[in-house]
């Protein structure tokens, strides 16, 4: 691998990361969403440059399952539920922006500490990109605790998968790869159809709380 | 594709699942269900006679053989009394027809997931199996569509989600760890490849890649602080798959988590992961048993039994040894028939008393003396008290355990007293007293129940020798 | 061979269990397991008694049950020949009174079934030789005493009885399990054959010990173990309570005894001090407790209490002369103790048959709506009385035997060399004279206000007299009682193997001796002849009324009780339990009960009546059980709240659970 | 011919006490009151009541039971088999191997549980007091009982009367702490259980106080003379007990010589007669207590016992 492939990829992995950290700063939900297309986007390129540098064609399914689909179809199927739901635009979150910035400088460190430590007999490339992708999974689940928002926590499930993905992809010869993405797809639109048709607004969290208590667990 | 058992336990479910779509009607798909089940148990059954050769896709080996006996079994005996349940749901019009169909079609399609994640010899097959079981139950449980079966439904498929991006992760991070040794592509997730050449993998890379394994498989098994799904999702569902939930489900994911323990286990540089196992184990026990004493929903409280017991199974693994594996294979086979049986039980009993709530259910043995003995029966056995099966595994347990790590005996012992009083402290709101509710007669088959309190009993008392050598091996190769 | 046929005897009375749920009616289903049960009885006390006085060496059986690569292993040895015989025994007695007494039975289908297995249960525990099979059979005897407990399900008391019963026997076996564990080392050496042959070493055995005596005396109702004993006893139809209270308390005795003794290795000297002092306690508290009861059946059962702390008494100081190679002695305190368990089951069994009796006739179990009943049930009356005075440990009965010899074995204390034990050994002695004053104080109360006097209500006063089956059982445990107490001989003896085995020595042979007394250690000494203390006194007694009546008048007149001058034909002037106990409530009550009166006296002119409140307080289960519950109660509460959080929490805790694992492993080195 | 020497010895025992014991609770009434200055009854005057007592007809209350009727009796019998097996002028009597000192106090302990059932047995509120305040002075002063019992049977190796005073009497003995402080705890409890001064008045009735009288309230003609005749054994067999134990001499022990048993006679009447004055005198000296300062009265005797018990060790390790 020539070092030029090497630092493409490393650029791309610590992309995503930075992408992360940005949706985590995100307070608007459109604002949100773009910035997961953006993070989609980014993936897809990291794994189209790991199925040319691996020589694996089927990566570049993964690579536009990836840009298609959540991209374009699912930040916008997104958009339209909350036009059409009438979804509060703004972003509820349990902790300030800046300590979720905090801690997710905190969930990176770990997961450098904790990857770099343990992928010794990895190839750097795999060592790193494993790092990286073991942030944005970290960032994914923050952004999904933090939010009280059920869009911001789809959104925070999809970049967490999108972490996945990069390891998958990372790791070199993985089978699999595209039934794995294909069947997150699935379970994404799950997700986002059980918004949409369920009209369950806000059941992660709720905002009008005393309606939605009382379907939750056992009638206290 | 030569036609064999390993096969035929997917493809006949398989099959049945998309007749079953296909058909309308109740009582033909209904027995068409119970045949198809049946027909799977036979050839799992045949397993013990005869078995393929490993493929890179499908194995059978000891382990899993169990286990796809037990599923079958369960399957088999809940389909049976699923047909007299759905019957009574369709009567009383809780369920309309199209969603009986869509149910016995999921039915089928769990059957098959689980069967597939048990015989999968790839680790990512398994996944995606495991995968494919939790999204049929997620839409079973929801099968209802009130706001509370909604809710659960929705709670579980978000956590089983997160679960299962952590459990990939793990898988990931498995075939990472094979990779140099084994080479890439498919070899690096066989198992069979997986598990002899494990001791010369990065250590480190596999205690990485079990912890998110444990978390994300540990999601599925129920295990305490991961466990917010379970009882919510076996309180709003239909009770047959409450039934399959405790009894099948919960031990499938249990096992996939055996597969990867056993990779652990053979790589002498690797994290022991008894005592992440151990202590989960220890958590989910403590807190499920403190969480019996406020339940109000008698479903919820069994479902949280069975977090309870997943503890236990999951704490004796961890504990390791001959003796103690042999205790938890011990102790899953009787809570998987035990548990079923209660879920039997609790059915009729939600069904003849109109509710889910224990303080509507007084005196059942008043009421309903088969149905309420029965239930009795089943909690007695479910508490660990004997002659029933459960007692044998908790004693190999405990008694293994104390000679090894007290403390944690004491701990063990404490958290079964609680749960024992927690379960017989509803247990008495339901079972005595002024009778409370309904007295109508119920129409229930009770011969699923009763056939498998008595599979328990007899094994508390007298174990077949080839049963025993079976587990032992197994146990030997738990390490 | 012997062996063989109590197993057969006992999986016959197991088999007996479901044909009480097919035969019909329910007359014909009680006869005939009653009848059969009593005939089992007979046949398995046949079969020990010759085991036990033929002194024949101990058998063995392994059955293919239970652990399979263990089987389950059965043993007849003395000891578990002796109390199979007080098994049978009390088996053959509430049996045979069921036969009368269950027709009253108002829920016989949640008698019937369990009852046999009740039995098969406490058979298999005495036989049980490993450790499995132990508790397998333990904790069955439990479960099917709960089940008999919940027969009268409806009253709610009854409920929460069965439900402290089970946690505390579950508790029990939990420490008896733990116990195991210990003696069975790591690599699962489950049969006792194997734990006798291992040695455990001091810490083990120490360790063992402490959770036999939990475990076991929380069956046996130890202090402070002991709350769920009178609640549960009572509860149980009557024939139940006298198994539960005569037998099952025994069998605990024996898992002790089993355990402790031969099992844990030799004993270190404090652990007497433990045993000892539990002991004493247990025994003043069981009657003091039993004293402010005025419910019949609960009554017997904190006497229960007191009694099983007598038992232990003897074990303790069997435990200390063992402990100090005192053989002799530790015989003596050993048998004392094993002649107690055998009388109090006899003598209990019989308390609780009249309060079956007496409840069955009146459906009373309360003394103060009870009185007069000597007058409507005289033969009940007399046999109660004869149980009345054994437990009293009055002689010429049986009680007084066993009591003796264990004061016999509490004078041999100053030679241990021990100054804990000899310091604490006559203390003990002393709680064991007060709490035997006491007992005599307490059924001079339970007698005197159930039997004499005059009926305080209608039901006492339209009583009758038990039937014949229930009589005939109730006369030959009388009967018994009296053998025992005049003839004590013939059972130390019949004890002496047991005591060799665990022991080492015997007690010398006393059937040999001149007039059937006994002698524990030397004739200068101390001796007892209850026989000739028996004639001695149908001697003088009959001298003196024959005496009397050829010289003196034999007249005789009837007419109203004198009462100095003031008699009231209101019953309710009579003494009751609670006035009966009032001057030992004021000496005891005030530190062991806290015990207060309230007293409400109106003034003069007011047409109010006065009135008087008593307020007792159970420390041990104010501040032990209570806080025991709360914190329970408060954990599960605050637990649940895990139940009501969002998805978002619960997604928190999933998060918080793989970062914290990945902060271990981060750390790890 | 050993045996019916030996039969005969028991049979004056048997006949010995039971012919004393009225003339003793005779002595005593007579001897308070002399020191009370008054005349007093004649000594024999016990003996006239109870032979007026048995030539009057029994009146029993309606709703006594049998067993009502049966309680002089037993109390009598067990009461004067015990009195039989003290030591009185002889030790070693016939069959006083067959109740050791404990039994003894259990054979009395018998005689008063059946006595406290009879004060029940009528259902008027006067036995009723009487017999509970009996069971519970009795609940303290048996335990203090046994604890002297166990330091005379510590000091002495053996619980059998005749052994102990055997020992009692020989030079082994010395003068001890634990004894003397047994003597008071046994004085105490002897007291107690007789019901004199201070714990309950033996001469009056219809008082709130009272214990034993109250109980046998109800009886009437012969049974009650048999009661009282119970009640003077009792006396006569405590005194007997305390002189056999801390006065041993004079009392003739294995060997059968006429003159020695004169003597023995002689000087168990010696004793009888100073322990009768003695009684007298402290019963004229003290006033009656209230019944709930007994407790207090006998929890020291059991203290006293207790300490005796325990000092016993501390004396022997010196």
């Amino acid at each position: 691998m020539s070092p030029i492939d090497f630092d493409i990829a490393h650029m791309l992995a610590g992309l995503l990361v930075l992408i992360s950290f940005l949706e985590l700063y995100q307070d608007r939900l459109y604002a949100l969403l773009n910035v997961y297309a953006a993070h989609a986007l980014v993936l897809a390129l990291s794994v189209a440059w790991q199925a040319f540098i691996q020589d694996a064609p089927h990566l570049y399914v993964t690579a536009v399952i990836a840009l298609v689909f959540k991209a374009a179809v699912i930040p916008v199927a997104l958009h339209r539920i909350i036009v059409r739901l009438g979804i509060h635009r703004g972003i509820e979150k349990v902790v300030s922006i800046g300590m979720t910035m905090l801690a997710g400088m905190g969930l990176v460190a770990l997961s450098l500490v904790v990857m770099l430590r343990v992928t010794q007999q990895a190839g750097r490339l795999a060592q790193e990109d494993l790092a990286f992708a073991l942030s944005v999974v970290l960032l994914g689940l923050l952004m999904m605790v933090t939010r009280r928002n059920a869009v911001g926590q789809v959104v925070g499930f999809m970049s967490l998968e999108n972490g996945l993905v990069l390891a998958a992809t990372g790791a070199k010869g993985m089978p699999l790869v595209v039934e794995i993405s294909v069947a997150f797809s699935i379970l994404i639109a799950f997700i986002v159809i059980g918004i949409f048709l369920f009209r369950i607004r806000e059941r992660f969290d709720t905002v009008d709380v005393q309606v939605m208590d009382s379907f939750r667990g056992e009638h206290r | 594709m030569i036609v064999n058992a390993v096969t035929a336990v997917l493809v006949i479910p398989a099959f049945a699942a998309m007749l079953l779509a296909a058909l309308p009607g109740y009582r033909l798909t209904a027995r068409i269900n119970v045949l198809a089940t049946a027909l799977t148990l036979l050839c799992a059954l045949s397993l013990f006679f005869g078995r393929p050769a490993a493929g890179a896709y499908l194995i059978v080996d000891d382990l899993n053989a169990t286990f796809i006996v037990l599923t079958t079994f369960v399957g088999f005996t809940t389909s049976v009394f699923s047909a007299s349940y759905i019957g009574h749901e369709l009567d009383i019009g809780r369920l309309t027809p199209p969603f009986v169909r869509f149910y016995h079609a999921m039915y089928q399609v769990l059957m098959f997931a689980m069967n597939l994640a048990l015989v999968a010899n790839n680790i990512g097959l398994m996944w995606v199996a495991i995968e494919i079981a939790t999204l049929t139950t997620v839409l079973m449980v929801g099968i209802y569509r009130t706001h509370e079966a909604l809710e659960a439904a929705w709670k579980y498929f978000i956590l089983g989600s997160v679960g299962i991006a952590l459990a990939l992760f793990g898988t990931i991070l498995v075939y990472m760890a094979a990779r140099p040794v084994v080479g890439e592509g498919l070899d690096a997730m066989v198992w069979s490849v997986l598990v002899t050449r494990a001791g010369a993998f990065d250590p480190a890379l596999l205690d990485l890649a079990f912890i998110f394994l444990l978390l994300g498989y540990g999601t599925k098994v129920g295990l305490a602080p991961l466990h917010a799904w379970l009882p919510d999702a076996h309180a709003e569902g239909p009770t047959p798959i409450s039934a399959v939930l405790s009894g099948l489900l919960l031990n499938v994911a249990l096992y996939a988590l055996l597969r990867f323990k056993m990779l652990l286990a053979a790589n002498p540089g690797a994290l022991a992961p008894g005592p992440l196992m151990v202590s989960l184990g220890l958590l989910s026990l403590v807190f499920a048993a403190f969480m019996l004493y406020r339940r109000r929903d008698i479903k919820r409280l069994f479902a949280y039994s069975s977090i309870e017991h997943m503890g236990i199974i999951t704490f004796a693994f961890g504990m390791g040894g001959p003796l103690a594996n042999f205790a938890g294979l011990l102790h899953m086979t009787m809570h998987s028939l035990t548990k079923s049986a209660i879920f039997f039980a609790v059915g009729h009993v939600a069904q003849v008393k109109g509710t889910q709530r224990i303080a509507d259910m007084g005196g059942l043995t008043e009421t309903h003396p088969l149905l309420g003995w029965g239930l009795i029966l089943g909690v007695v056995a479910i508490a660990g008290l004997p002659p029933l099966g459960i007692f044998m595994s908790e004693f190999l347990v405990v008694s293994s355990t104390f000679a090894r790590a007290p403390l944690l005996a004491i701990v063990l012992v404490l958290g079964l007293l609680v749960a024992l009083g927690g379960l017989f402290l509803r247990l008495n709101s339901i079972a005595f007293g002024e009778p409370r509710g309904p007295a109508a007669k119920a129409q229930a088959s009770y011969v699923p129940m009763f056939a498998h309190l008595f599979l328990v009993l007899i094994a508390g008392i007298y174990m077949p020798p080839a049963l025993v050598a079976w587990f032992q091996n197994v146990a030997g190769l738990l390490g | 061979m012997t062996l063989a046929v109590i197993l057969i005897c006992a999986a016959f009375l197991l088999a007996l269990a479901p044909f009480a749920l097919v035969t019909r009616p329910v007359q014909v289903a009680s006869r005939l397991i009653y009848g059969a049960s009593l005939a089992v009885s007979v046949a398995s006390l046949a079969a020990s008694l010759a085991h036990l006085l033929a002194a024949a060496p101990a058998e063995t059986i392994a059955l293919p049950l239970g652990i399979p690569w263990l089987g389950a292993h059965f043993r007849l040895d003395a000891l578990s020949g002796f109390f199979l015989i007080v098994v049978d025994l009390g088996a053959i007695g509430a049996s045979l009174f069921a036969l009368g007494h269950g027709l009253h039975e108002t829920a016989p289908e949640r008698v019937l079934p369990f009852y046999p297995a009740f039995l098969t249960g406490m058979t298999c525990v005495v036989l049980a030789d490993d450790a499995f099979t132990f508790l397998l059979s333990w904790e069955f005897m439990s479960l099917t005493s709960w089940a008999l407990v919940m027969a009268h399900h409806r009253v709610p008391e009854n409920v929460r009885a069965g439900f402290i019963y089970l946690v505390m026997a579950s508790f029990g076996t939990l420490c008896l399990l733990l116990g195991f564990g210990l003696l069975a080392g790591s690599d699962g050496h489950y049969t006792f054959a194997q734990m006798r042959a291992a040695h455990p070493s001091a810490a083990v055995g120490a360790m063992a010990m402490l959770l036999v005596l939990f475990g076991a005396g929380s069956k046996a109702g130890i202090v402070p173990l002991h709350v769920w004993l009178p609640l549960a006893h009572p509860a149980a139809p009557s024939h139940v309570s006298a198994l539960m209270s005569g037998v099952m308390t025994k069998v605990a005795v024996y898992g002790f005894i089993r355990i402790v003794f031969e099992l844990a290795g030799g004993p270190a000297w404090w652990w007497s001090i433990v045993v000892l002092t539990l002991a004493g306690v247990t025994t003043v508290m069981g009657v003091l407790y039993a004293l402010m009861q005025h419910d019949l059946k609960r009554l017997l059962a904190y006497h229960t209490v007191e009694n099983i702390g007598i038992v232990f008494i003897g074990l303790g100081l069997a435990l200390a002369f063992k402990a100090y190679d005192m053989s002799f002695a530790a015989a003596l305190a050993f048998t004392a103790a094993l002649l107690h368990v055998l009388n109090h089951s006899l003598f209990k069994s019989l308390l609780f048959f009249g309060s079956g009796a007496v409840l069955a006739a009146t459906g009373e179990r309360d003394m103060e709506h009870l009185g007069g009943l000597i007058h409507r049930m005289p033969q009940t009356a007399f046999v109660f009385l004869v149980g009345c005075v054994a437990i009293s440990a009055l002689p010429p009965l049986n009680g007084f035997v066993s009591e003796w010899l264990t004061f016999q074995a509490i004078l041999l204390s100053p030679q241990l060399p021990s100054w804990g034990l000899k310091l604490l050994v006559p203390a003990v002695g002393a709680l064991l004279a007060l709490s035997a004053a006491l007992a005599a104080a307490c059924f001079v109360k339970a007698y005197g206000v159930t039997f004499l006097g005059r009926p305080r209500t209608q039901a006492a006063k339209a009583a009758v007299e038990a039937d014949s089956f229930s009589l005939a059982a109730m006369m030959l445990l009388a009967a018994l009682c009296l053998v025992a107490g005049i003839l004590p001989g013939l059972f130390i003896d019949a004890i002496a193997p047991a005591s060799s085995a665990l022991i080492g020595a015997r007690m010398p042979a006393q059937s040999g001796l001149q007039w059937l007394s006994i002698i524990p250690i030397a004739a200068s000494r101390s001796s007892y002849d209850g026989l000739l203390l028996f004639l001695f006194m149908i001697i003088s007694g009959t001298l003196a009324a024959s005496a009397i009546h050829r010289f003196a008048s034999d007249r005789l007149r009837r007419a109203p009780a004198w009462d100095c001058g003031y008699p009231d034909p209101n019953p309710a002037t009579q003494y009751s339990a609670m006035s009966f106990a009032q001057p030992i409530r004021r000496v005891f009550g005030s530190v062991v009960f806290q015990a207060r009166e309230v007293a409400g006296m109106p003034p003069p002119g007011d047409t109010r009546p006065a009135w008087l409140k008593v307020e007792l307080r159970d420390l041990i289960w104010d501040y032990l059980y209570a806080p025991l519950a709360a914190t329970v109660g408060s954990a599960a509460e605050r637990l649940n709240r895990l139940q009501f959080l969002t998805i978002r929490q619960f997604l928190t805790l999933v998060f918080g659970a793989l970062v914290i694992l990945l902060m271990v492993l981060a750390v790890w080195s | 011919m050993v045996l019916i020497r030996d039969l005969t010895i028991q049979g004056v025992q048997m006949l010995l006490v039971v012919l004393l014991a009225p003339l003793f609770t005779g002595f005593v009434r007579k001897v308070k009151a002399r020191l009370l200055r008054r005349q007093g009854p004649p000594v024999i005057q016990p003996y006239r009541d109870l032979i007026r007592l048995t030539r009057k007809d029994v009146v029993l209350a309606e709703s006594a039971s049998w067993l009502f009727r049966v309680v002089p009796y037993l109390v009598f019998a067990a009461t004067w088999v015990a009195a039989s097996l003290v030591p009185t002028f002889r030790t070693g009597l016939l069959f006083s191997w067959s109740a050791d000192l404990i039994a003894i106090i259990a054979l009395l302990g018998g005689a008063r549980f059946f006595l406290a059932l009879a004060g029940l047995d009528v259902g008027a509120s006067f036995g009723g007091i009487g017999s509970s305040r009996e069971m519970m002075i009795a609940s303290l002063a048996e335990p203090a009982m046994i604890m002297i019992v166990f330091t005379l049977a510590l000091i002495a190796g053996s619980t059998q009367l005749s052994s102990i005073a055997a020992f009692m009497s020989s030079s082994g003995v010395g003068l001890r702490v634990s004894l003397a402080l047994a003597l008071v705890a046994l004085v105490m409890v002897a007291i107690a259980e007789n019901g004199r001064i201070p714990i309950d008045n033996p001469a009056t009735h219809l008082e709130l106080t009272m214990v034993h009288e109250a109980m046998v309230l109800e009886y009437s003609g012969r049974h009650l003379a048999l009661i009282e005749l119970a009640a003077s054994l009792k006396l006569i067999l405590y005194a007997s007990v305390i002189a056999c134990l801390f006065a041993p001499w004079g009392i003739e022990s294995s060997g059968a010589s006429k003159p020695a048993l004169f003597i023995g006679v002689a000087a168990y009447v010696g004793k009888l007669a100073i322990a009768g004055f003695l009684l007298a005198l402290f019963e004229t000296a003290v006033a009656k207590m209230r019944v709930f300062r007994v407790p207090e009265f006998l929890g020291a005797a059991l203290m006293l016992g207790l300490l005796a018990t325990l000092l016993l060790f501390v004396s022997r390790g010196l």
